[in-house]
């Protein structure tokens, strides 16, 4: 049953000509706009970055009267980062509740599993499931519903490869991932092909595990490979654990880390001292003023920092909404499937976003690179895999 | 497909591996923490023989479940002598030992990415037949002496060993049963929701089963059966909690066992006497 | 005509750490033959009983049965030659009745594999049958015929003995071992058991090893009796002798006899 | 491997690997003590100590006070949520004279819940305990470094763990406690408040999951799922043998120390297919653990 | 004074005893006998408040019994349970410290010499696992164990269970001497009828959970009723009258 208020009307579901799946459609009232993401398990702290994100947009858009005079509404169903339910919740939303596009989860296995679900559903699914698999289907082509409103792991893995070899000017790398974790391998796997490709070495590569929170004796053995550069793309939680423990070892070359590091630094968890020799690459530049202002506004409403995943999270929405807008009354999945192929550019926090048709990614986005100075955010420069960004 | 039909799917597979469970950890009293690793090792190596290789969907099955009883059966032969916590011990260690196999053979099963593109062959029909008969499998068990031998087993090792039984055998017998019932269960699951991945199945996932069948309560197979429906569509049903629904399915399932210790059904069984009596009855009329 | 040795057991000896519960004991029984074991708490008798049915395999020795070395055999494998026992802590099975208790002896003559109970062909429930119908003449011999399909838990002391026996009678043993059977019953009671063990006796003719304290049963029982004390054997006999014998009077039963 | 490893980087890895079985020694003692009394596996021991864990990070973080007092708070919130485990998941059972595997069931249960409480009120950020909570993080021999918050673990460990094995052998109530874990009935024949002793043992246990939970909590950075390390104890106790917290210990630091060889051999990634072969391997071997003493129910 | 006022008592839905009334001064041995199943060990279990009265009193001097096992033993009422029911995983001296719980270190010294005298092989074997006793040593452990709470009102339910003839001997003349040098007040259940009844200074047969014979020990000793039915009479033929019989 769908809790919408009064003037709402029953959506209305069109057999298209040739599908077999309905074309989910919203002629009046109420827009409906389903939100994927883990309330209740392991990764809800980033799965709430996407839904405070676009929590606050739907209020400011409320506010200014909606999108053509009509508000908006976020069916947030909570899939546990299991898969299983994910589909369930999915099938619910679109089925049940008749949401004719949604916000996906940050979590790449989720991405890949609901793909397909998505093309028997034909509803579009815009999100950050970083890997390529999430939007490109096997054979090369893109999966018909599926948007990544970031850059890939890929492009990420890339721009740091490229990042350290060029700009940093490391020989001797060595790699820690955490190998059950897709987001992790996503990021190290295209990273290690890169720098074995422009010549570096993988000195070192180890991987820990899920809950593993001790990394002594991966950094220890990294350590007596001496290598130049550290690359360690992990998960928000063990960062500063690294960080620490290798700062505890003596291990004194650069870190290089992922764009899970939060966008208020480590401080004050993390020893400054542990965090002077870092880079790692993020979607935007959070010392841009408007992103400080509404990182402000942000933990003000939500009482939690703003994450890496709040800004693309709001990003993605806000291509959702443009698409949306777009379609103007003919708000179904079909026309915004189409607009979000067609859209020429978002304006978002991580700078001018076009999707490609060919991949459904953003196409060409540079990516910051940060470093920390006395605990805090710094930004150095913009990036890409083909050398810094004009 | 329709969100109710798949929802339903997913409980009749899980509730398969639910019986698994009652079986071993119901009637035997054995604890594993590896039962979700059986079903994880079935999806896996379905799926890879039926995409990989293009072997028909049976026979991928068949070979799955074989492997998973073969393992079952190093497993049991080690630590089915010993105490029965080494049991849960071991089994635990070897839910963590797939898990890792799972994820470092990359090339293999895709690892931490998962493995997806499973075609979905799961039919309705496949699934509700296939509890429908595990049901009946493990009815006709348990009626048979093994029943009996379960339950004497579980109560007083030594005394059933003195009077003739050979508990390891038994034990043995009802362990691969179970890990078979996981791995088939795991088969369908992979081939219903088309995408598999290590993490699904951990130690927790087992032992949510087990406590699937305490809530039924471990002597009524029917308790097991209505209790796995219950728990295992709580966390739909229970959506409108939104973030509470995870919370709120422990509570009633605190609340059930504190309040009926021997789970929501004891030792009640449905009976399907009344219903044939009621037929010959009626057969007889008729013949009249 | 002799009687042929059933069990003849050769130097058993068991330790436990540094206490030795059975010391280099030698006897046997023959055929259709009860013989008794007494001796103070603590003597070993127990022990011995433990190892001639599997629980415990002997530090030392061998046990022969029918010309057989059972001393390394599991319990269950040992049942299925024909030995079976009671025991002196009371060992049912939770929540079980009285008939499938005892029907579970039987479980492992069961003719079919454990995947014909899926199809659940005929002759599976022909043995369940059976098996009922047997083990219900078991239950009215030992007198319980009343409450067969009572929990056993539920029973009181006494009854629960009588459980045991005939659980022990249901794998149609040759031999029987029964520990203390007479515990915590009264004289009259006593009395009626004695006679049902002399009537299993001649009735089914089995050998039986029987332990008990209390005089009147193994005095009126027993053919022959050994007499353990701290694990060695210090007399043995026939019960006229051993009443007389005054190393069994020091060590066991006190000048007194009580009620013999 | 080419280069022989240098003799400072072994002993650094053999330090990290007893570093890691001392916190594993801490986290299992708590949870020895109701397995090897109680004779369950009290998961919920788990849920403790995650949620004493934020309890110490919010005395640190939000009121400001030093590692001593934030201890002192995990370990009262420890014992305090101990307590309320036992009459919310056991007490009722036990009254009903209901079997210890349902202990088990409702004590899994009680994880998964307490683990939803810290998803539902912290769930949604990232936190950690200020890093200016241990002044000296770490200690330098040569080239050897030792972290001062496994110290930290070590020393409460030793402590804790000598302190318990004195209280079980040698006071009444430490005897009581173990009188109850074989006959609840019996004891309460001896004059013994049989509830009471119960709540003392798991005050007990959950102050060391307050503790564990707390110190745990600064070396390796919160969330919700902090709970989960409880298995290590799991697997400590089992190993270690019924009935002998030293072995528990034993067979915690041995672990500790076994993950660490692992992964600086073969890797992480596999390890746990090694671990799980030599767990069989060794309970065939030992089949009463590291110190279990071979108390067999007598026939 | 124990005085046992109109009892009913039993588990759950069950019923087992009915409308008891019992008198136990102090000082004396009352002898309870009767079948398996009677209801002698629920009685006992009832005073020491295992199990649950469900009418009637039990009244010590005059006062109601409280209600909780740990606080029924502490008014010194000790029960030493049918089956021993010892610790299996402590160890023997262990064992005796939990008997002596409420006492203070220096009674309990006093007391566990007393027992080591009175049952030397538990001093022997001192550290040894309870469990690993065989049955007559666990009876005699649980025998001291009840000893070591220096009750004043000793409940003892079948102590003679497994014991060898020569143990056997020495419970029944420590239970005596318990009785005539403490002046400890013992009921006593016991299955051995007519040693039982010689030590009686008052004697109860409990039939289906009801008294259907009382009086004095040597009395009943001689009733040809007990015999008949508890003292392994050999005429076995004679028909048993109805206990109404008895109480007219
Ligand atoms: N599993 C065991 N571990 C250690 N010691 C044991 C074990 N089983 C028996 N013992 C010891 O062996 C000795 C003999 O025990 P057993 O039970 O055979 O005696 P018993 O003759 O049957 O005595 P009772 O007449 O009292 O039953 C005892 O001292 C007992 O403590
Ligand atoms: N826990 C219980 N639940 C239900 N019924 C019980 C329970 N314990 C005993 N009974 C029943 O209460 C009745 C009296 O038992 P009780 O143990 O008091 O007999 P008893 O006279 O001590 O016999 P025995 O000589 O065998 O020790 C019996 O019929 C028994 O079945
Ligand atoms: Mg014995
Ligand atoms: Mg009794």
């Amino acid at each position: 049953a769908t809790p919408t208020a009064a003037p709402t009307q029953a959506p209305v579901t069109q057999e298209t000509a040739g599908g077999d799946a309905p074309v989910i459609a919203q002629p009046k009232g109420e827009i409906l706009i389903g939100n994927l993401q883990d309330e209740s398990g392991g990764m809800k702290a980033l799965s709430s970055a996407l839904t405070y994100a676009a929590t606050m947009k739907i209020e400011e858009v409320n506010a200014a009267g909606g999108i053509n005079g009509r508000t908006l509404k976020l069916v947030t169903y909570d899939t546990r980062s299991d898969v299983n339910e994910a589909i369930n919740a999915l099938r619910r939303m679109v089925e049940q509740d008749k949401v004719p596009v949604v916000l996906g989860p940050p979590i790449a296995n989720i991405g890949i599993a609901v793909a397909p679900i998505a093309e028997e559903l034909k509803v579009p699914i815009v999100g950050l499931f970083m890997d390529d698999k999430c939007t490109i289907q096997e054979n090369g082509e893109p999966w018909t519903y599926m948007f990544l409103a970031q850059d890939s792991a890929t492009y990420q893995g890339l721009t740091m490869a490229a990042y350290a070899i060029q700009e940093l000017g490391v020989k001797k790398v060595a790699i820690l991932y955490n190998s059950s974790n897709s987001y992790s391998v996503g990021l190290a796997t295209p990273f290690e092909e890169a720098i074995l490709k422009s010549g570096g070495e993988i000195v070192a590569k180890e991987t820990y595990t899920g809950t593993d929170k001790d990394f002594r004796a991966q950094l220890t053995k990294i350590k007596s490979a001496n290598p130049d550069v550290i690359y360690f793309p992990s998960y928000p939680v063990e960062i500063p654990l690294i960080y620490t423990q290798a700062y505890e070892l003596g291990i004194k070359v650069p870190m290089l880390g992922s764009n899970s590091v939060p966008p208020t630094g480590l401080a004050p968890s993390t020893d400054p001292a542990a965090t002077t020799n870092t880079f790692y690459p993020y979607g935007i530049n959070p010392s841009d003023p408007v992103l400080v202002d509404w990182a402000a506004a942000y933990k003000a409403k939500f009482n939690s920092p703003a994450l890496a995943q709040s800004f693309s999270g709001a990003d993605a929405f806000g291509i959702i909404l443009q698409a949306i807008e777009a379609c103007g009354d003919d708000i179904t999945s079909v026309c915004i499937t189409e607009k979000l192929n067609t859209m020429e550019s978002y304006k978002g926090f991580q700078g001018t976003v076009k999707l490609s048709p060919d991949t459904h990614q953003p196409i060409g986005l540079p990516l910051a690179i940060m470093t920390i100075k006395d605990g805090a955010p710094e930004f150095v420069t913009w990036y890409t895999p083909e050398g810094p960004a004009k | 497909m329709t969100f109710y039909i798949t929802v339903a799917i997913s409980i009749a597979i899980s509730s398969i591996a639910v019986l698994g469970t009652f079986m071993l950890t119901g009637m035997n009293g054995l604890f594993s923490l590896g039962q979700a690793a059986f079903m994880g090792l079935g999806a896996y190596a379905t799926a890879i023989l039926v995409v990989n290789y293009g072997l028909p969907f049976p026979l991928a099955i068949l070979i799955a479940i074989a492997l998973a009883i073969s393992l079952a059966f190093f497993v049991g032969y080690a630590t089915l002598r010993i105490r029965q916590d080494f049991f849960a011990l071991a089994t635990f260690g070897f839910g963590q030992a797939m898990i890792a196999l799972l994820t470092e053979t990359v090339t293999i099963t895709g690892g931490a990415m998962g493995f997806s593109n499973i075609p979905r062959l799961t039919s309705p029909a496949l699934a509700f037949i296939s509890l429908a008969i595990a049901i009946f499998f493990v009815w006709g068990f348990r009626r048979s002496h093994f029943g009996k031998d379960s339950l004497a087993i579980r109560s007083n090792e030594l005394a059933a060993e003195v009077e003739g039984i050979n508990a390891f055998k038994h034990k043995m017998i009802v362990f691969v049963i179970s890990a078979g019932f996981a791995a088939y269960a795991g088969a369908l699951m992979a081939f219903h929701i088309s995408y598999v991945e290590p993490a699904t199945y951990g130690w927790i996932l087992s032992v949510t089963w087990i406590i699937i069948v305490f809530f039924g309560g471990r002597d009524s197979l029917t308790g097991t059966v209505i209790g796995a429906i219950i728990l295992l569509a709580a966390p739909e049903a229970l959506r409108f909690t939104t973030a509470w629904r995870i919370l709120v399915y422990c509570v009633i399932i605190l609340l059930i066992i504190n309040l009926r210790p021997r789970g929501l059904f004891g030792t009640w069984e449905i009976s399907l006497k009344p219903f044939l009596r009621f037929f010959k009855s009626k057969k007889q009329q008729e013949a009249k | 005509m002799e009687k042929a040795i059933v069990i003849d057991m050769k130097n058993l000896t068991k330790k436990f750490g540094g206490l030795c519960a059975v010391n280099d004991f030698t006897g046997h029984v023959k055929e259709n033959q009860i013989i008794g074991i007494i001796g103070p708490n603590g003597a070993g008798k127990t022990t011995i009983l433990n190892m001639v049915s599997g629980i415990y395999p002997p530090t030392q020795g061998e046990i022969i049965f029918k010309g057989k070395d059972i001393s390394k055999l599991a319990p269950f494998q040992i049942n299925h030659l024909g030995i079976a026992r009671t025991f002196q802590n009371i060992r049912l099975f939770q929540e079980m009745t009285v008939l499938e208790t005892i029907m579970t002896a039987y479980s492992w003559r069961a003719p079919y594999h454990f995947l014909e109970t899926f199809v659940s062909l005929p002759r599976v429930a022909r043995f369940e049958k059976e098996t009922k119908e047997k083990c219900l003449h078991w239950i009215e011999k030992v007198g319980l015929g009343n409450e067969a399909h009572s929990i056993t838990q539920s029973l009181p002391y006494g009854m629960q003995r009588r459980v045991e026996i005939a659980r022990a009678l249901a794998s149609e043993p040759t031999v029987l071992l029964l520990d203390e059977p007479g515990a915590g019953l009264n004289q009259s009671e006593i009395h009626d058991l004695v006679d049902l063990i002399q009537g299993l006796f001649t009735e089914l003719s089995l050998s039986i090893m029987l332990i008990d304290h209390r005089m009147d049963v193994i005095m009126r029982l027993c053919e022959w009796i050994y007499v353990q004390d701290f694990g060695k054997n210090i007399s043995q006999g026939t019960p006229e002798q051993i009443q007389k014998d005054p190393i069994v009077i020091k060590a066991y039963l006190g000048e007194e006899i009580i009620n013999a | 491997m080419g280069v022989p490893m240098q003799f400072s980087i072994i002993l650094q890895q053999v330090v990290n690997g007893l570093s890691l079985g001392a916190v594993y020694a801490l986290i299992a003692v708590g949870f020895a003590l109701i397995f090897n009394v109680l004779k369950f596996s009290n998961f919920a021991h788990g849920g403790v100590l995650g949620i004493s864990a934020y309890a110490g990070y919010i005395a640190a973080n939000q009121f400001k006070l030093p590692l001593i007092p934030v201890i002192l708070v995990g370990m009262v919130t420890g014992a305090i949520l101990a307590v309320l485990v036992e009459l919310i998941a056991f007490r009722w059972i036990r009254l009903q004279k209901g079997q210890l595997v349902y202990f088990f069931v409702t004590s899994v249960t009680m994880l998964m819940l307490l683990e939803q409480v810290l998803i539902i009120r912290f769930g949604a950020s990232f936190e950690s305990y200020p890093y200016t909570l241990v002044k000296v993080r770490v200690l330098q021999f040569g080239d050897v470094t030792i972290s001062v918050t496994y110290l930290l673990s070590l020393i409460s460990t030793i402590i804790a763990f000598s302190g318990l094995i004195y209280v079980l052998k040698k006071t009444k109530i430490g005897i009581a406690i173990r009188a109850a874990s074989n006959d609840l009935t019996a004891t309460s024949l001896m004059g013994i408040n049989v509830n009471m002793v119960i709540i003392a043992a798991f005050i007990v246990s959950g102050m060391l999951g307050g503790l564990s939970g707390v110190l745990y909590g600064i070396s390796a950075s919160l969330s919700p799922q902090i709970g989960q390390i409880v298995v290590k104890g799991f697997i400590a106790s089992v190993l270690g043998g019924l009935g002998s917290l030293t072995g528990v210990a034993v067979a915690a630091v041995v672990l500790g120390v076994l993950e660490v060889f692992l992964i600086s051999t073969i890797g992480s990634g596999l390890s746990p297919v090694v671990i799980f072969l030599l767990m069989v391997v060794f309970l065939l071997v030992r089949p009463h653990g590291f110190a279990g003493v071979s108390f067999s129910d007598k026939a | 004074m124990l005085e046992i006022k109109n009892l009913h008592s039993g588990y759950n839905k069950i019923e087992v005893l009915h409308d008891i009334n019992i008198k136990v001064p102090d000082g004396k041995i009352v002898v309870v006998i009767g079948r398996n199943g009677a209801g002698k060990s629920t009685l006992l279990n009832t005073i020491s408040g295992l199990v649950k009265i469900k009418s009637g009193s039990i009244e010590m001097n005059g006062q109601k019994i409280p209600s909780a096992p740990h606080k029924i033993v502490a008014s010194g009422i000790i029960q030493v349970p049918e089956g021993r029911r010892i610790f299996p995983s402590l160890t023997i001296a262990e064992n005796l410290i939990m008997g002596g719980y409420l006492a203070s270190n220096a009674e309990m010294n006093v007391r566990k010499e007393e027992v080591y005298n009175t049952f030397p092989i538990l001093c022997q074997r001192e550290n040894q696992q309870a469990g690993t006793l065989s049955g007559g040593e666990q009876q005699m452990l649980a025998m001291g164990r009840g000893m070591m709470a220096g009750p004043k009102i000793l409940l003892l339910d079948e102590p003679s269970l497994g014991l060898a003839p020569l143990v056997f001997t020495q419970v029944f003349e420590l239970i005596i001497k318990l009785n005539k040098e403490r002046n400890m007040t013992i009921i006593l259940v016991e299955q051995n009828a007519t040693i039982a009844l010689k030590m009686a200074d008052y004697a109860y047969v409990l039939e289906n959970g009801c008294v259907v014979i009382e009086g004095p020990g040597e009395e009943l000793i001689k009733d040809a009723r007990v015999k008949a039915a508890y003292l392994g009479a050999a005429v076995k033929t004679l028909k048993e009258p109805s206990p109404r019989e008895y109480l007219e």
